[in-house]
């Protein structure tokens, strides 16, 4: 069982699929149990076998047979060993990136962008990597549940029916929660749903909420969405805490237009981040100010003067004076931004996460002041996300108590655990005869309701998405569902009387309403086909009508200053933040992203209280002390975490943790933070004043990196702008150190990478699509602890400075390459040496754990299973489980106890770009092999190809002036370069 | 037969061997059958309590050790303390420090033969035996400390195998590690066993049959004493040792290349194989004085292992302690000339990190201590001689800690640093080992002849 | 065919020595002497030839250097040239180790063996002692006796003169 | 007679080595195996005396790592039409009529940290028989070479593409040629 070979398990996979046997009946891919100890017992065995056969009593026993299972009917679709690539859309949040999925053998196994997406080109995110895994999560529901009891769907069907038919003309209302619905064809369904129930109400829900900003929009501009922020259009960008780059709206497609705007050298951006706690987007500003949510208002009021006062605009008389007393803090800096800004009127940016009504306002007068609105403020072709209306959500929970809802559907969303009443919510729930979930598990508000009728995992079904608007994207299956779910489209479907499957429903729909907008697409079938395969369409929509600004931003601005800044009360201020491991946590349960070190902290398993050290010093606190935070509404026992750049006065805490239904993985994992924030005058807040005291109980965190310092070591090297072009004063950092020995040749190819430090913002995704592509074990927090994570890629994060003005740099980290490695000398077993493609190669059959090399590896990125990962219950993740192991990448060996392993420039990929060059007979391009993290990088800082081609990209970047290889002086020569990060204070 | 107690001084054809001996290396003026009795009656006698208390513990702690190791293997070594960042500790520790034990071994009997020392007589033996159990106990580790013990024989070239042209790599240290120690160990079996035939043919002789006559007879391969064998014997003996004296230098510079030819900061140093040697030579000497100390007196054989031996020895600590000073001071210096900044900071952590206390615990215990041999009375007191011999290894046990553990747990990217907490299998390994050290040496001085009767005899009478 | 020895023994090594030395000068084969430790001079006074094993030791050490250079050689500039860290494929200096190790080992065995065969020794060989003792606290003169001579009678003298403790006279094979 | 007793000891102690150490190097070697398959498929039959192509069945070969075994859909191309019937078929015809996968033995197995592409093979000209053994001859398929990575590098080394040592000897054409994939690179087969 162990030891089927890829062949026989890749068809075994097919037929199972293909006949419907539950796959769970389905063994490892391939994995190297030959190099683990049932292989030496094997080998043992037969020694004594042969032993046996010398004295003549018998031959000598065999390793045990093992079967192939050919698909019972020829499929032309699938060749075992051949992966299809099929495009589709994201479902891991509502940005609903296009996505080119990885099928082998019959099932997905690598989640990679899709460069036709004009949105993300081919971008991804971390959660969007790892949501692969959830397809294959033990803790998903095997088949609807009616009031606990496992049944079938024509049973539950009946069950809801009636209820639902039971009172027609029953005034009580019939709703829908839901997060944001992207997809045009589900809205669609809603409307049937409607004509079948007339009381029938959909209410949107987003955990972290942007009402704010559609209701500025509406009193500003007369339509209340949300506007499409174009980065790749701005000059100067103001962020205040709103993380863009990592969290934010639809941080891929950002962190890809700010990228762009920045390695433009010259033109590039200016950006400022004003924000309490430290985010990916704040570790990568050219001028970050640690301001507390408080201040935010005050803050925006004081810059909106400022940029008057150079704007001169009589309108704005009424300003001068107006918002952060003189003496307040970043004085100075507000008249540095809103010089900048005011430079570059047209093309300047100034985005805010907060969720209050006034300081929207007065942002989006500061966008229509600087001209950006129609440029770098799209509200005419907005964006469909964060749809979520927080007044409505607290009037559905009034109505659930008062018994004016009969039946209540929750698709998506998960109010009992992230919602701020979460506790009035469940009383609520109570009171709903009809409570069902669309839920994929028995999760918080699941544990409340009457029916579970799981939904598709969305590789598994059909769909479509519009994020923003006239950009269109599809979802097709990749997979026939694992359990017996239903497509949550579907379920409404039927329910509303009109039952259709999802497919034929989608199709009819972009029949009906989006072919006839495609203008020049042909024929539907053609258009169908086509759009199928490409993923993505673009369809130009009737703009929004929007006119010019015309809000009230005087009576903002006094509702700011009179509010005034921070409440004088109370201590500090408590600041709810999203982090790219853990996002809302609906992923919670996903060990890939729980084993994510955040790019910040670069602590795994588990959330802290950010404080900033003064704060620290001032209450004796010492990171792992943990801390009780008490706001008015709940109180949280966090271990605290030092983090410079942290607001003074502010402590963050991430959410998405402390959930207690999500599965063995997720559950218990870090504290839940939702509760202790407020919904105020209907609109949810991310920050709540709040009090810290010591418990004097201390906890371990379980962190991927304990100093923070480069101890003046030039490892991450910098370079001011334009510096990059001046020519003779660098030209000696590009000599060569003298080579001891005769130089190699290489073979036909050289393969070395290039990493530009200035685009790489920290965001996480190649971490994970390297360790899905590469198979990398989860090791748990015990083992973090102990130092032993074992991804491939790791992204470092060094501090310059400490306090609340630091300079951070982010590094990402995988196995150089290096020509001259140390580490292959002292390997005695040969099991590590140079391939004649300049490949560091590491044999895992070969080596014997002597850890010598990881020793002499001055980059530390060796990585030794120090314990058996898979198939082992001492580390319950998906390597162990039947169902989890569907993930592994067949190509890919699965490494056994006592072995090293490494970054290898995944080398499968490269053989397989040869052979699809050999099959075609023509030479290999540049181009032709991407790697993994390369493919996910949503700013393409990782450029991979050959240095034995001199017009490669890859050795034409590192030819460039900004390359440097990391500890360049200990002559190790590594294929792997990176790019100086470029600091700029002003813009050009 | 006469097989009478002849005093010696009675004879007239032999001058008194006080005059014959400036120092003297035996007490008193044993008659040869007094010499061979007393060496035999360990052996003959049934062993005294002190034996079986000793016997006892080091037995227990060997079972422990055998545990361990079982379920070490069934485990594998995530059992230990190790990490991403420090790959060795306690295992590669004990190995160098283990290797280091068996020097004194050779050196007294190959280099102070050479040497002509007579004092070397009444040790060597003993000496060799340690010598010999040391290489075992270090050769343990190389192998358990593999992820995959089970593959180990992928470190030898051998022929045939499934692989074809592959072979192992001849630049790697730990290959080199895997010859110096098979030849150490092989080379220091013939010449302890070589050196023990003529005590065997003794004891063969005094055999009165039975099982023990029988295995005597076999290990003493017929030894007779002729002259002519006797002769080409000397010859072998000098032989052997003139190989045995490099040998012993190469092991420990080879060992000590397994640092000296990386790149981590405080490992990569051209002063490590004197450096080691010295310091190998120190902890052996430590080791064969705490044995002596003890077997002396529980085998009451003081009569042979005098306090003129003790002082000897304690004078070659004193040498090698300072040696040992010297190359620690070197190190510092180097650090400090070459400005090399990763070599500058490993030795500032060093002296100020969170090992800091190891490092001086190891000053303390190998510079210091040794310091007080500089006075006579100090060499001749068996507390004294006692304390230090142990201190002596506690610190070598250190020296090795701190440079294998302080070089890896902080180097060149300071986002991969980390620390090492041994857990209670690397302690329990660690004492396990001595468990099997011990428990063989106790066997040794129950089964076979710890002292070179023949040599003593040539040495009282000639 | 059997022979006619006579075994003198002894207590001290210096009765013994001059022993030998008359024996020696008087023309008496001396078949052996048998002592429980080399006593010095005996050598000499017997006339004993010094071993040439030393120079097996050298021949055993050459052997092994060369072996282990060719070896080394062959598998790693030969057999399968592969880039270890950029290394020269012939590594000579990283070889020079090895080379060592295996000389001493081949050269230190070869000398053992050399001398086993050399003074017949084997294990579980029977021993054979002129007298017993002789492993403990006795000397032994073994000299040849011709049976058609009186050497006989000169060789019991000489030992009685020099203090013999005993003397026999025995048949046996040689 | 002693003598005797232990040169012969000696002598059968190296034998027993030397049969020792041969009977390691073939731990897992399984050279020789055929084992009983479910229906008595004969390759002479249908590869020896009709001549069938090997990758008319075995059409994985052409384009994927796995050279595959033809599902039964693709046995009753031919079956379909042939009137012979033996029991052999018989339980084909019912395979295929339940619709249930057959479960082969698998003759040729590489451990798993091998990875054997056989289109690359197969595109390179190197032919079936030459690590299958004379198919067409047998009646039931047996392992006919070791499998072993000496065996594999006895032809990557007489016909690598890429040269032997990576000093200067690096061939311009090369890198005109289709890229190379052979070698002798760890990374040809172990990934």
């Amino acid at each position: 069982m162990n030891r089927r070979p890829a062949c026989e398990e890749a068809e075994t996979a097919a037929t199972a699929i293909a006949t419907g046997s539950p796959l769970v009946q389905i063994g490892l891919p391939t994995g190297t149990r030959s190099t683990g100890f049932e292989a030496s017992r094997r080998d043992v065995l037969s020694l004594m076998g042969f032993s046996l056969g010398a004295l003549g009593l018998g031959s000598g026993c065999r390793a045990p047979v093992q079967h192939a299972v050919p698909l019972p009917a020829a499929s032309t679709e699938m060749v075992p060993g051949v992966p299809n690539l099929y495009a589709t859309t994201c479902g891991a949040c509502s940005a609903s990136c296009g996505l080119v999925v990885k099928q082998r053998d019959g099932r997905p196994i690598k989640i990679e962008g899709n460069d036709a997406s004009p949105l993300t080109r081919g971008g991804t995110c971390a959660a969007g990597q790892a949501s692969v895994l959830s397809l294959y999560d033990d803790a998903r529901l095997r088949g609807p549940v009616w009031l606990g009891n496992p049944v079938s769907w024509e049973e539950i069907d009946r069950h809801i029916k009636t209820m639902l038919n039971a009172g027609s003309g029953d005034p009580r209302a019939v709703v829908l929660l839901s997060q944001t619905i992207t997809s045009p064809s589900a809205l669609a369904v809603l409307n049937d749903f409607r004509v079948a129930f007339p009381s029938f109400r959909h209410v949107v829900y987003d955990p972290m909420s942007l009402a704010a900003l559609r209701e500025a929009n509406r009193l500003a501009h007369g339509a209340a969405v949300v506007p499409h922020f174009r980065f790749d259009r701005a000059r100067v960008v103001v962020g205040l805490e709103a993380d863009f780059l990592g969290t934010w709206l639809a941080p891929v497609e950002f962190a890809r237009q700010w990228s762009r705007r920045r390695t433009a050298d010259g033109e590039r951006a200016f950006h400022v981040q004003c924000e309490s706690g430290m985010s990916v987007t704040g570790s990568n500003a050219d001028l970050r100010l640690a301001i507390a949510p408080s201040e935010l208002g005050p803050f925006a009021v004081a810059l909106l003067a400022a940029v008057a006062r150079r704007v001169s605009d009589d309108g704005l008389a009424g300003l001068r004076g107006a918002g952060l007393a003189p003496d307040a803090p970043h004085a100075a800096a507000i008249d540095r931004i809103a010089d900048a800004l005011a430079r570059h009127r047209g093309e300047a940016l100034v985005v805010t996460g907060s969720n209050d009504v006034a300081t929207q306002l007065v942002v989006a007068k500061l966008n229509a002041l600087l001209g950006g609105v129609g440029k770098t403020v799209d509200l005419e072709q907005p964006s469909l996300q964060r749809q979520g209306d927080d007044a409505q959500v607290a009037d559905l929970i009034q109505q659930m108590n008062r018994g004016a809802v009969r039946a209540l559907i929750v698709w998506g969303a998960n109010p009992v655990y992230d919602h701020p009443d979460g506790v009035a919510f469940t009383a609520a729930l109570k009171k709903v005869p009809l409570t069902i979930s669309l839920a994929d598990r028995r999760d918080e508000t699941g544990a409340h309701v009457r029916a579970l009728c799981p939904d598709h995992h969305f590789l598994e079904s059909w769909g479509d998405a519009e994020p923003v608007r006239g950009q269109f994207s599809l979802r097709q299956p990749l997979i026939a569902p694992l359990h017996d779910t239903r497509s949550g489209v579907e379920s409404l479907l039927v329910w509303a009387g009109r039952p259709t499957d999802h497919r034929t429903r989608l199709r009819d729909f972009w029949q009906r309403e989006l072919h006839p907008r495609a203008l020049g697409a042909g024929p539907f079938e053609g258009f169908w086909e086509r759009s199928l395969e490409r993923g993505v369409v673009e369809m130009p929509q009737p703009a929004v009508a929007v006119h010019a600004f015309a809000g009230d931003w005087q009576g903002a601005v006094r509702d700011i200053v009179t509010r005034g800044g921070r409440p004088p009360t109370e201590a500090y201020e408590l600041a709810l933040q999203e982090t790219v491991g853990a996002r809302d946590g609906r992923h919670a349960n996903n060990p890939w992203l729980q084993e994510l070190p955040d790019p910040i902290t670069r602590l795994t398993w588990g959330n802290v209280a950010c404080i900033a050290p003064a704060t620290a010093a001032a209450q004796g606190i010492t990171t792992g002390d943990v801390v009780t935070l008490t706001t008015e509404v709940g109180k949280l026992e966090l271990p605290a975490f030092v983090q410079p750049g942290q607001e003074r006065r502010t402590i963050s805490v991430a959410i998405g943790y402390g959930r207690w239904a999500a599965g063995k993985a997720g559950d218990g994992v870090g504290g839940n933070v939702f509760p202790l924030v407020r919904v105020e005058n209907g609109l949810r807040r991310a920050s709540a004043p709040v009090t810290l005291s010591k418990t004097g109980r201390r906890a371990r965190l379980a962190p991927a990196q304990t100093h923070f310092s480069m101890e003046g070591r030039d490892i991450v090297q910098t370079m001011a702008l334009g510096q990059d072009k001046h020519e003779a004063e660098h030209e000696h950092e590009h000599e060569a150190l003298p080579n001891l020995w005769r130089e190699r040749l290489h073979g036909a190819h050289a393969w070395g990478m290039s990493i530009d430090l200035d685009a790489c913002t920290g965001c996480s995704a190649c971490v994970v699509a390297c360790q899905a592509e590469n198979n990398v074990p989860v090791v748990g927090a015990e083992q973090v602890r102990k130092s032993r994570i074992m991804h491939w890629m790791r992204i470092d994060r060094y501090l310059e400075g400490d306090g609340e003005d630091v300079i951070s740099h982010h590094q990402p980290m995988m196995c150089q390459h290096c020509q001259h490695a140390p580490c292959e000398t002292v390997c005695p077993v040969l099991a590590t040496t140079t391939s004649s493609e300049g490949i560091n190669q590491q044999v895992y059959n070969r080596c014997i754990g002597t850890r010598y090399c990881a020793n002499n590896c001055p980059y530390k990125v060796r990585r030794f299973n120090w314990h058996n990962f898979t198939a082992n219950d001492d580390f319950p993740f998906n390597m162990t489980s039947p169902l989890g192991r569907l993930v592994l990448n067949p190509d890919v060996t699965v490494r056994s106890r006592g072995v090293m392993e490494k970054c290898n420039l995944c080398v499968q990929r490269i053989q397989l770009a040869k052979n699809q060059a050999l099959l075609q007979r023509r030479p290999m391009a540049d181009g032709d092999v991407a790697t993994a993290c390369q493919q996910a990088c949503p700013t393409g800082a990782i450029v991979f190809g050959d240095l034995a081609d001199a017009q490669s990209r890859v050795s034409k970047l590192l030819a460039g002036r900004r390359a440097y290889r990391v500890l360049e002086d200990l002559g190790t020569r590594p294929n792997v370069g990176y790019l100086k990060k470029i600091t700029s204070k002003e813009t050009t | 037969m006469s097989a009478g107690d002849i005093p010696i001084t009675t004879s007239p054809a032999v001058a008194p061997t006080d005059l014959v001996q400036p120092t003297r290396w035996i007490e008193g003026s044993p008659s040869l059958h007094r010499i061979t009795t007393d060496i035999a009656q360990p052996m003959e006698a049934r062993p005294g309590r002190g034996w079986w208390i000793c016997f006892g513990i080091a037995s227990a702690a060997l079972l422990n050790l055998l545990g361990m190791v079982t379920y070490l293997f069934a485990k594998g070594i995530g059992i230990w303390g190790l990490n991403n960042a420090v790959g060795w500790a306690f295992d590669i520790t004990n190995f160098v420090f283990w290797i280091g034990i068996g020097h004194a071994g050779t050196l007294i009997s190959a280099i102070l033969l050479l040497f002509r020392q007579k004092w070397r007589t009444s040790i060597n033996r003993s000496a060799e035996a340690m010598t010999i159990f040391a290489v075992m106990c270090a050769g343990l580790f190389p192998l358990i400390h593999m992820g995959r013990p089970w593959d180990c024989f992928f470190i030898f070239p051998y022929f045939p195998n499934q692989r074809g042209p592959l072979w192992v790599n001849f630049r790697s240290p730990l290959v080199w590690d895997v010859f110096a120690i098979s030849t150490y160990f092989t080379i220091s079996l013939v010449f302890w066993f070589m050196g023990m035939i003529p005590d065997l043919a003794t004891l063969r002789d005094r055999a009165v049959g039975g099982i023990k006559k029988f295995i005597f007879r076999i290990l003493s391969m017929g030894w007779n004493g002729s002259q002519r064998t006797w002769s080409r014997y000397e010859i072998v003996s000098l032989v052997l040792a003139a190989l045995a004296t490099p040998l012993v230098l190469s092991v420990h510079s080879i060992v000590s290349t397994d640092f000296a030819t990386s790149l981590v900061p405080g490992w990569h140093t051209t002063i490590f194989p004197p450096y080691f040697v010295a310091g190998a030579i120190y902890s052996g000497f430590g080791m064969v004085l705490t044995l002596l100390l003890i077997t002396r007196v529980t085998m009451n054989l003081q009569r042979y292992i005098t306090f003129n031996h003790l002082e000897a020895m304690a004078k070659v600590i004193l040498l090698t302690g300072s040696l040992v000073g010297y190359a620690y001071a070197t190190e510092f210096f180097n650090a400090w000339y070459s400005g090399n900044v990763h070599e500058r900071f490993h030795f500032i952590n060093r002296a100020t990190g969170p090992y800091a206390w190891c490092f001086y615990l190891m000053v303390l215990c190998n510079v210091l201590t040794p310091q007080v041999f500089w006075w006579k009375r100090a060499r001749r007191s068996i507390p004294v001689l006692f304390v230090a011999s142990i201190l002596i290894n506690v610190g070598m046990w250190f020296e090795r800690f701190v440079i294998i553990v302080v070089g890896l747990h902080r180097n060149f990217l300071p986002s991969a640093w980390g620390m090492f907490y041994p857990t209670v299998f690397d302690i329990g390994i660690l004492i396990g080992v001595f468990g099997l050290f011990f428990t063989l040496f106790l066997l040794f001085i129950r089964a076979l002849p710890m002292i070179a009767m023949w040599e003593i005899k040539g040495v009282s009478h000639d | 065919m059997t022979e006619r020895y006579m075994v003198g023994s002894f207590a001290e090594p210096g009765p013994l020595l001059s022993a030998v030395a008359t024996l020696r000068r008087a023309g008496v084969a001396i078949h052996d002497v048998f002592a429980p430790y080399p006593v010095h001079g005996l050598d000499q006074a017997m006339g004993i030839r010094r071993s040439r094993l030393p120079w097996v030791t050298l021949l055993a050490g050459l052997t092994g250097l060369t072996f282990a250079l060719a070896f080394q050689y062959y598998t790693a500039v030969f057999d399968w040239p592969l880039d270890v860290g950029g290394k020269p494929e012939n590594s000579t200096l990283a070889f020079v180790p090895i080379c060592f190790e295996l000389t001493v080992l081949i050269g230190g065995l070869g000398t053992a063996g050399a001398f086993f065969l050399r003074a017949r020794l084997f294990p579980g060989k029977r021993e054979q002692l002129p007298v017993l003792g002789v492993t403990n606290n006795v000397f032994a003169i073994v000299t040849h006796v011709p049976r058609e001579s009186n050497d006989g009678d000169l060789a019991r003298r000489i030992m009685l003169e020099h203090g013999a403790d005993e003397i026999e006279e025995r048949e046996g094979t040689s | 007679m002693k003598v005797r007793v232990i040169v012969i000891g000696f002598a059968a102690l190296g034998a027993g080595g030397g049969l020792l150490a041969r009977g390691a190097t073939r731990i897992g070697v399984h050279q020789g195996y055929a084992p009983e398959q479910p229906i008595a498929f004969p390759h002479k039959i249908h590869a020896g005396d009709n001549q069938i192509p090997c990758l008319y069945c075995h059409s994985g070969a052409r384009t994927s790592r796995h050279a595959g075994i033809p599902s039964a859909s693709v046995c009753m191309n031919c079956h379909g039409l042939i009137e012979k019937q033996t029991t052999e078929i018989q339980r084909l015809k019912e395979a295929v009529q339940q619709g249930r996968p057959i479960v082969w033995n698998k003759v040729h197995n590489l451990p798993d940290f091998v990875y054997f592409n056989h289109s690359q093979h197969v595109i390179s000209g190197v032919a079936c028989q030459r690590c299958h053994g004379a198919v067409e001859h047998m009646d039931r398929i047996e392992q006919a070479a070791p499998l072993t990575m000496g065996w594999c590098l006895g032809c990557h080394r007489s016909e690598a593409h890429v040269p032997t040592s990576t000093f200067a000897r690096v061939a311009k054409n090369v890198r005109d040629r289709p890229t190379p994939f052979a070698g002798e690179d760890c990374t040809s087969c172990h990934y």
